[in-house]
């Protein structure tokens, strides 16, 4: 089943027309390049976006105004945040291992960006469906840890390295979590697909009919994806009232941006992952948009928004966590918790116990 | 079951504190604190006690009324004043008298204590409430108090 | 935390790391030399006089009057506080009799002091455990107070409004209303601060049992304020050696036994009620009369030496003045709070991880012009 | 609470302290002259006995140590403890004095009130008094190369002291 593959299918058969016979090929890399562009023009755009809006969410819980002198509203602040940043000197440690130092946020950006390729934003605009979907998200987001904890030791910084320290023991502690909830809702799918997560979720969103076990494994999904992105209350690896600005201490201009872009796009995917599993992707509820297919953009992405808030809340509202309550959570609390809602979600499965409609 | 008690516990004493962000965020138009603050230049008024800086004032006829007794001088804690003054002779006794040449104010140095003010006998220099000090060279913040040309006020003696 | 290493290849090594001077934990110019194996925090040796301005040498020039503004800079967010622990010195060693209209609003405006002091602590207190919202909350609610402060004292922060013999100037008319309003604003939002912080598992975590200081140890090592009374050391000199009009007040001196971080953080956060309430029962009688008593121009204290204490936001703020009968003092000394409460970080911090030490560092509360006097 | 109970009112006025403390060591000086406490000024030899006993004698019990504060008398260096009892809440004041300026010396108290620890540095590093068996006795405020004492009477910085 290929049916959301047409993005690329068009992009590839209008380049097709354009070339002589017998360079499929070059159509088909093109094709690739062409929707490589896309992305990265929109999600850098969305990246800068988000910031924004962190920022004005932030203000609104915290009894400000926000950014509102660059543009209306404040709509351009942080495209002129970017401007500057472009504009500045990279400078960086004598002592730094170069390579490394300047691998490292390359390594973070492009991690991210990667894993949007799998996003089913509506049921053509999919620039990659592999039938691994899920596994290739974890996979990716996984690769992320490893630009920071390159960027953090490289730097020849002891807050960084602490910083990046404890970026690795968190990742690799949270990655199971997201794992294993991801699993539990992989039960009721049956496929690793993203484009068929979604064609199941069309008899109900799975957060539905996987009932119980299923806001259990939403719960600890939202929890393990915050820990994920490094955000508070899971911000250890920044912390700033301990370690300063943790593992991109020494980091400045361009380089700092892409880590903190990296942030906000990381913190898209988890909430556009939670989408796609939990609530249906680019599904409006009860079907009430299906005959106009465009609109799943705008529920996808109103989808995933709203979990992007709900990270946000936390962010504004928890203290931080400290290392060893951090890795208790997840060993003590989390990862029982989940395997014995993954036996649950099973036995439903297993029972048909789950709700369709 | 503590273990469940204690998560659901937890997971209680959580929800609480974002219902509190979550209240704030919902009345946040209205409920911002922020003073955005030279758009508001005209509605942004100092309480009438604020030490902004130190002045003289003068009336229509470009008279203070500092004798020069010097009491600000030394009540200041910080060298803040200087007061330049020599004794010459008054026009309508006849007498010699204290006067003042220049009454010099370093506001780059005062630390806003107050203790001239309440020094001066005679109400010869009061705070005003303008808080834009700001300037671009250091010496600029010496200012001399008297305006040129000015007097004494008939019939102050400290 | 005594961690065994059986195989040498994964020996832990200590190694120094730089805290401050300039750090967002150490609020202002403290450098702390950590000594740290992994996380875990072996020694902290802090390093003072960043901004150390020998205050005491430069009272030795001054007069007694100026004396009182330079009190404002030691630890400025309870300015008021110091300024009246110097002219208290001075009154009793002049043996002058301030107008009980002097002695109530030193008192309310003291309080107000303690109340705002306290605000901003626990704005920050937040900031350091990583809830950065709790910030402005605190913001917002100390501006009030400071909005009384400036249109009565004229100033927001350093307000030099005490002068030996009473006030600079009389309350302003608004004084009492702005008061009441506050305080009917203030009883509802710190209830608040309970739901959003306090209550908050997160913070019971991080706070509860980390930075343990037993009541022995709080009496030797001089802590003082909320940090001893939340050792359970009864320390309030308002309560034993009360000044001003709070011999006339009822309130409950603050005490915790458990003298862990989330002590010290309950006995502020208690203190504020019991702030108000002194608010509250003096603030409707302030007596008619005189703002001031008359003073020579040129305050000469007798022969002869004065200590006089209060109660800072932070703890004990001891003046002891050394006088030859001259206009100066001879020797002037301040027992500042956070100096001694600053000494026992290392005995707190030492095996608890970075994390803890941010965080028994915030409820010390420690502001580094008190310390570098 | 239980906690206030605890605070006994054996409340000793300064002539029953002066008594009691110079049973032990005749050769104080008392002194209530221009002060609102008892003044004990104690020869260097005899501080650390003298402290000591103020903090371990249960009649005394002298376990605050709220201010250690170092005097320059002009002809001698000397430091001031004020000494209060959590439990007996009466307060003295001990004084310690040397008249060696080159090489001031005296006993460190900081074994039993760890607070003098610090106080006793700061007392280093303004007034020069190197106090024995001091634990860590280095500058406190000052950089270690800092030249003299500044709050010694006798200590002159053209360049940053005003003088008025």
């Amino acid at each position: 089943m290929n049916i959301s593959l047409s993005i690329t299918k068009t992009i590839y058969e209008l380049l097709l027309g354009f070339l002589p016979e017998g360079y499929e090929a070059v159509a088909d890399i093109g094709a690739m390049v062409v929707i490589a562009l896309i992305y990265l023009g929109i999600f850098a755009v969305a990246g800068l976006y988000l910031v924004l809006l962190e920022r004005k969410v932030a203000a609104w819980f915290q009894l400000r105004i926000g950014p509102n002198r660059v543009g209306w509203w404040g709509l351009l602040q942080t495209m002129a945040d970017a401007l500057k940043l472009v504009s500045k000197e990279l400078t960086g440690t004598a002592k730094a291992d170069k390579f490394l130092y300047n691998l490292a946020p390359y390594f973070v950006i492009v991690s991210a960006l990667m894993a949007l390729a799998v996003f089913p934003f509506t049921q053509e605009f999919q620039a990659f469906d592999i039938n691994i979907g899920i596994l290739f998200l974890m996979a990716i987001s996984s690769i992320g840890v490893i630009g920071i904890l390159l960027g953090g030791w490289s730097s020849n910084n002891k807050f960084a390295l602490i910083g990046a320290m404890r970026s690795g023991v968190q990742t690799i502690s949270y990655e199971l979590s997201v794992g294993l909830s991801l699993l539990t809702m992989v039960l009721i799918t049956g496929t690793l697909q993203l484009s068929e997560i979604v064609e199941v979720q069309k008899n109900g969103w799975l957060i539905v009919q996987g009932h119980i076990p299923a806001v259990i494994a939403f719960m600890i999904y939202m929890i393990a994806g915050t820990a994920e992105t490094n955000r508070a209350p899971f911000d250890l690896v920044e912390a700033e009232s301990e370690l300063g600005a943790g593992f991109h201490t020494e980091y400045s201009g361009m380089k700092f941006a892409y880590f903190f872009l990296a942030e906000f796009i990381n913190m898209f995917i988890i909430a556009a992952i939670a989408t796609t599993v939990f609530f249906g992707a680019w599904l409006s509820p009860f079907g009430i948009t299906e005959s106009l297919p465009w609109l799943g953009a705008i529920w996808f992405v109103g989808k995933t928004l709203v979990l992007v808030f709900l990270m946000m809340w936390f962010r504004w509202t928890f203290p931080r966590l400290r290392i060893d309550q951090l890795l208790t959570l997840e060993w003590k609390y989390l990862l029982p918790l989940n395997l014995l809602n993954l036996v649950l979600m099973a036995l439903i499965v297993w029972l048909e116990l789950t709700i369709q409609f | 079951m503590s273990y469940f008690g204690n998560i659901a516990k937890g997971i209680k004493t959580l929800l609480t504190g974002m219902s509190v962000t979550g209240k704030y965020f919902l009345h946040s138009r209205k409920g911002a604190i922020t003073q955005q603050y030279p758009d508001n230049r005209e509605t942004l008024k100092m309480f009438d006690r604020f030490r902004g800086e130190v002045v003289m004032p003068h009336d229509e006829n470009n008279e203070h009324t500092c004798t020069g007794c010097q009491k600000c001088e030394i009540a200041c804690p910080n060298g803040t004043i200087e007061i330049i003054w020599d004794r010459q002779v008054d026009p309508e006794t006849g007498k010699k008298k204290k006067m003042i040449d220049q009454h010099i104010y370093h506001l780059g140095m005062c630390t806003m204590c107050g203790l001239c003010i309440e020094a001066c006998p005679t109400d010869a220099i009061l705070w005003a409430q303008n808080f834009e000090n700001s300037v671009y060279d250091r010496s600029y913040l010496t200012k001399v108090l008297n305006k040129p040309g000015s007097k004494v006020k008939a019939g102050i003696e400290d | 935390m005594e961690t065994t290493t059986v195989n040498n290849n994964f020996k832990s090594e200590e190694y120094f790391i730089n805290m401050g001077p300039q750090h967002p934990a150490t609020h202002g110019v403290l450098r702390l030399l950590l000594t740290i194996d992994g996380e875990i925090i072996k020694k902290v040796e802090p390093d003072l006089g960043y901004i150390h301005r020998s205050i005491e040498k430069m009272c030795e020039r001054d007069s007694y009057q100026q004396i009182v503004h330079l009190t404002d800079r030691m630890d400025y967010l309870s300015s008021h506080i110091n300024n009246e622990a110097v002219c208290l010195t001075v009154e009793n060693a002049l043996e002058i009799e301030v107008p009980e209209r002097v002695k109530v609003i030193r008192t309310i405006i003291g309080e107000l002091t303690r109340l705002a002091s306290h605000q901003l602590w626990w704005g920050v207190m937040g900031m350091d455990v990583g809830a950065l919202t709790t910030y402005f909350y605190g913001f917002r609610d100390r501006e009030l107070i400071n909005d009384i402060f400036e249109e009565t004292c004229g100033a927001r922060l350093t307000m030099n409004y005490n002068i030996p013999g009473g006030l600079m100037y009389d309350i302003h008319p608004n004084f009492v209303k702005r008061v009441k309003d506050f305080i009917a604003h203030f009883r509802t939002k710190l209830p608040e601060y309970d739901r959003l912080l306090t209550g908050n598992v997160i913070f019971q975590k991080r706070m509860r049992g980390v930075g343990i200081l037993s009541k022995e140890d709080a009496i030797s090592f001089g802590a003082s304020g909320p940090v001893g009374r939340g050792s359970g050391f009864s320390c309030d000199v308002r309560k034993h050696h009360a000044y001003s009009a709070l011999d006339k007040v009822t309130f409950k001196e603050a005490l915790r036994t458990e003298g862990d971080s989330l002590a010290r953080y309950e006995v502020r956060i208690q203190e504020m009620w019991e702030s108000m309430s002194i608010i509250e029962q003096l603030i409707d009688t302030i007596p008619e009369g005189d703002y001031k008593v008359a003073t020579k121009a040129v305050i000469k204290l007798p022969k002869g030496e004065f200590y006089q204490k209060v109660e800072t936001a932070r703890g004990e703020l001891g003046v002891y003045v050394v006088s030859t009968g001259t206009k100066n003092p001879y020797r002037l000394k301040f027992r500042s709070p956070g100096f001694s409460n600053l000494s026992l970080l290392n005995h707190i911090a030492v095996g608890g991880k970075i994390g803890d030490l941010v965080a028994s560092m915030a409820t010390l509360d420690i502001v580094v012009p008190d310390i570098d006097r | 609470m239980d906690l206030m109970k605890v605070i006994k009112t054996e409340f000793m006025t300064n002539e029953a302290l002066q008594n009691l403390i110079s049973s032990w060591i005749p050769e104080l000086e008392f002194n209530e002259e221009g002060s609102q406490f008892l003044n004990i000024t104690v020869q260097p030899e005899q501080l650390h006995l003298l402290m000591s006993q103020l903090k371990t004698n249960s009649e005394t019990n002298f376990d605050y140590l709220f201010c250690l504060s170092g005097v320059d008398w002009g002809k001698e260096l000397g430091v001031v403890y004020h000494l209060e009892s959590t439990t007996h809440r009466h307060i003295i004041v001990v004084k310690v004095k040397t008249e060696d300026r080159e090489n001031p010396t005296l006993d460190t108290v900081s074994d039993l009130w760890k607070t003098a620890d610090f106080h006793e540095r700061e007392v280093f590093d303004f007034f020069g008094i190197i106090f024995n068996n001091h634990p860590n006795l280095k500058r406190l405020f000052l950089t270690e190369d800092w030249d003299g004492f500044p709050l010694r009477k006798d200590y002159v910085d053209e360049i940053n002291m005003v003088i008025k």
